[in-house]
């Protein structure tokens, strides 16, 4: 990690708000550097800061850190049940889920449209490996915040984790809903199906990898994904001599794309062999 | 004031200092001021569970509507039969209670008061007071002529017909700057204020609390309606060929 | 709803997905530039003791020397901030033609009257 | 790129050159008012140095309102991988293997075994 400036590292900080990514080392590693010190410079995005640096310090159990941090932001708000809420995470960083859903359980009853609690609640669960109540209490939680598209995609993920995977791609196309222009959540769909297996279901991933691939040409996942079902498709006993015949001819394209992009980054593999390895049957 | 009808009128340069120049202070910073009280003021707003379900399930249908060309088929079907079903469907099931309206539901009372009390109530004190103060000046001239029509407008509170309309009275000019203002003190509040920041900091992300609809089954029924006539088409019915054409 | 906007662009072309929180973004920096350059050359219109015709030409010409300057700040990249160049030139024509009018009365009155 | 120092000194040095503008305009009605001499219209350092100081002030404007941004909405998932996208904050655990980096951690628990 290079040492950067206060700014610099005031910058790095809100990309990585804004893409979720999970740097805390990074973050602690930053806010040690330069962003403790310069602190008042911040000007609005201090407490934000503050608060990404308490969420990577709790990832980090450096809980000095984060208790640093919780004071700071309980003496600004002193009444914020959003500052309430990491005490309570910090009281899970330390596996203390009895006092953590203590203090959860009071925020929710101040105030019973906070989600934020309900989903600590879960997650508690979840961190307890207790997937089957959490997935009940998320279903549950969706009832009410049904357009929460975080809540869906944790939901598709701890579905996926029990191999529920007709219900992780209903999640799936919720979220596909809420985002219809995310190549990711396409491809991810069509994972999903192409997990599910079936001859139906490779169709459906071989149309939802093509539109991943029309909405990011370098999706190089969604190429081998497309390769994949195309084959898988041609081998078929289902298919019509037709769709064997486009199946293999998409099928072809995509390998091609795909040794063409190996080739624009200088990597010269035997792709053929590795994809027969990696086909379900 | 010293009026001499000549070609041009000679104004006074002390309703200048005393006059012009305090009225428009006085209104940008009783604009300033008031945009504070309503932030102290504005209280946390109490969702109650079931507006909050009943705004959700509306955003979802319209999502749902909007974006269906992208799910396959039979899982559209899927969603639809939820909100619409005849017997179970969320957006025809029947409600007793009704929406609070706003002579039961205190809540909305005092939401309502203290609008007024930001809004309506400074605007005519002090709308009176610089009235009452500054009253009989003539403060200005518009750069630009104008018709008889807006003498009423422009000169409130002097009453001489034979002055050109474009010339502006005391109480005139602060309601054009009450009006005037409004750009200005977007630029010099809303652009990234702290105020708003902490208020965020502190409303505790009460979820998606959207505009909420004052009758859930005025706004079902419509979603219903509209969720029904939809035709559902797959636009990835021919995906991999243009792909392919690409 | 805040969202309907973008989305009814959306529709109408269904290849290219507009990011909605960036089209906003955008029409706030357009927004904020276009109310202070209504209220800067009102300033110096009222200074200039501009009246009637020529303080609605000098408005036109700040309405489109401002155009003008987003143009310079967008650069060659024009089409991947904005969507159309005259959508921009035309949209806020005389929506801030009022703080215009107001400043423009203060000043002159302050310079020009007394 | 974002508004540096600079935009804001063009800025202050905008305004300030606008203000004293209208100073001399002002000074320069009532000058003619004394001597009684018809406004016919400005000096021209006065118009040159307020229509200048406008451009001046604007661009400064324009760099402190802040940057565009790419408003195609795959612009900014291109890059995205899914692991990024498909983490969620607030589902956020924190008992997972890498805590065990952490000295303290290891403390905490020896201490928790010696009792």
């Amino acid at each position: 990690m290079e040492d950067l400036s206060w700014s610099e590292a005031r910058d790095l900080f809100r990309t990585w708000r804004e893409t979720n990514a999970r740097k805390s080392n990074e973050v602690l590693y930053h806010w040690h550097l330069s962003l403790n010190i310069n602190l008042n410079k911040l000007g609005n995005e201090k407490f934000l800061i503050v608060e990404q640096v308490c969420i990577a310090a709790f990832d980090c159990y450096q809980l000095d850190v984060a208790n640093e941090c919780i004071k700071l932001l309980s003496s600004e708000f002193p009444q914020s049940l959003r500052v309430k809420k990491y005490k309570a995470m910090r009281y899970e960083a330390q596996e203390d889920y009895v006092k953590a859903l203590e203090i959860l359980d009071s925020i929710i009853k101040a105030d019973k449209s906070n989600s934020a609690p309900k989903k600590r609640k879960i997650a508690i669960l979840k961190a307890q490996g207790r997937y089957v109540e959490a997935i009940r209490e998320l279903t549950d939680y969706l009832k009410t915040f049904m357009a929460d598209a975080e809540a869906w995609q944790e939901l598709s993920e701890l579905y996926i984790g029990e191999q529920d995977f007709a219900k992780a791609a209903f999640c799936v196309e919720e979220l596909i809903l809420h985002n219809p222009h995310n190549h990711l959540l396409h491809q991810r769909y069509a994972d999903i199906k192409y997990t599910q297996g079936g001859f139906d279901n490779m169709e459906l991933a071989r149309s939802y990898y093509c539109q991943a691939l029309k909405l990011n040409p370098t999706n190089i996942r969604a190429l081998y994904g497309l390769y994949l079902t195309c084959t898988s498709i041609a081998t078929s006993q289902k298919a019509s001599a037709q769709k064997k015949k486009d199946a293999i001819k998409m099928s072809e394209w995509a390998l091609t794309k795909l040794k063409g992009s190996y080739k624009e980054k200088g990597f010269e593999t035997d792709l053929e062999s590795r994809m027969s390895a990696m086909a379900i049957n | 004031m010293s009026i001499s009808v000549m070609t041009d009128l000679v104004v006074d340069p002390n309703i200048r200092g005393w006059v012009f120049l305090p009225i428009i202070v006085i209104t940008f910073l009783v604009g300033i001021f008031r945009h504070y009280v309503s932030i102290l003021l504005s209280s946390q707003k109490k969702v109650e569970i079931q507006q909050l379900q009943d705004s959700q399930i509306i955003l979802r249908s319209r999502i749902l509507r909007e974006n269906a060309k992208y799910i396959p088929r039979s899982s559209f079907n899927m969603r639809r039969q939820f909100f619409n079903n005849q017997e179970t469907g969320y957006l025809t099931q029947k409600r007793e209670h009704t929406a609070p309206t706003m002579m039961t539901d205190p809540n909305m009372m005092t939401d309502m008061l203290k609008g007024n009390i930001t809004n309506v109530i400074p605007m005519f004190i002090i709308g009176g007071w610089i009235n009452w103060m500054f009253s009989g000046f003539i403060t200005t001239k518009v750069p630009f002529p104008l018709t008889l029509r807006f003498k009423p407008m422009l000169q409130r509170g002097i009453e001489l017909s034979h002055l050109d309309a474009s010339w502006v009275s005391s109480a005139s000019w602060y309601f054009l700057n009450v009006f005037g203002l409004r750009s200005i003190y977007a630029l010099v509040l809303g652009e990234n204020n702290a105020a708003d920041q902490s208020k965020q900091m502190q409303d505790q992300m009460s979820g998606a609390a959207m505009a909420m609809p004052p009758d859930p089954k005025v706004a079902f029924k419509a979603e219903w309606e509209a969720l029904e006539i939809v035709d559902h088409q797959w636009i990835l019915q021919d995906i991999d060929n243009s792909l392919v054409d690409q | 709803m805040s969202g309907s906007k973008a989305k009814s662009e959306k529709s109408s072309t269904p290849t290219v997905a507009y990011s909605e929180i960036a089209v906003r973004n955008n029409a706030t920096v357009v927004e904020y530039c276009r109310t202070s350059m209504a209220a800067l050359s009102g300033c110096t219109a009222g200074l200039l003791g501009l009246t009637g015709l020529h303080g609605a030409a000098f408005y036109i010409f700040t309405v489109f020397v401002l155009w003008f300057m987003i143009n310079l700040k967008a650069g060659s990249q024009f089409n991947k901030f904005f969507m159309s160049r005259k959508a921009l030139l035309t949209n806020g024509f005389f929506g801030q033609l009022f703080t215009y009018i107001l400043c423009w009365t203060f000043l002159y009155g302050m310079v020009h009257v007394y | 790129m974002p508004a540096t120092l600079f935009h804001r000194f063009v800025l202050i040095i905008g305004f300030l050159s606008l203000f004293h503008a209208a100073y001399s305009a002002a000074q320069h009605r009532s000058f003619l008012r004394i001597n009684e001499q018809t406004f016919t219209h400005l000096p021209l350092d006065i118009i040159f140095q307020s229509v200048g100081s406008l451009f001046a002030v604007m661009y400064g404007v324009m760099h402190i309102a802040g940057d565009f941004k790419e408003i195609k909405a795959s612009a900014d998932l291109e890059n995205k991988t899914w692991e990024t996208y498909r983490n969620v904050p607030s589902f956020y655990t924190f008992n997972h293997r890498g805590r065990t980096f952490s000295p303290f951690y290891i403390h905490s628990q020896h201490s928790d075994e010696s009792e």
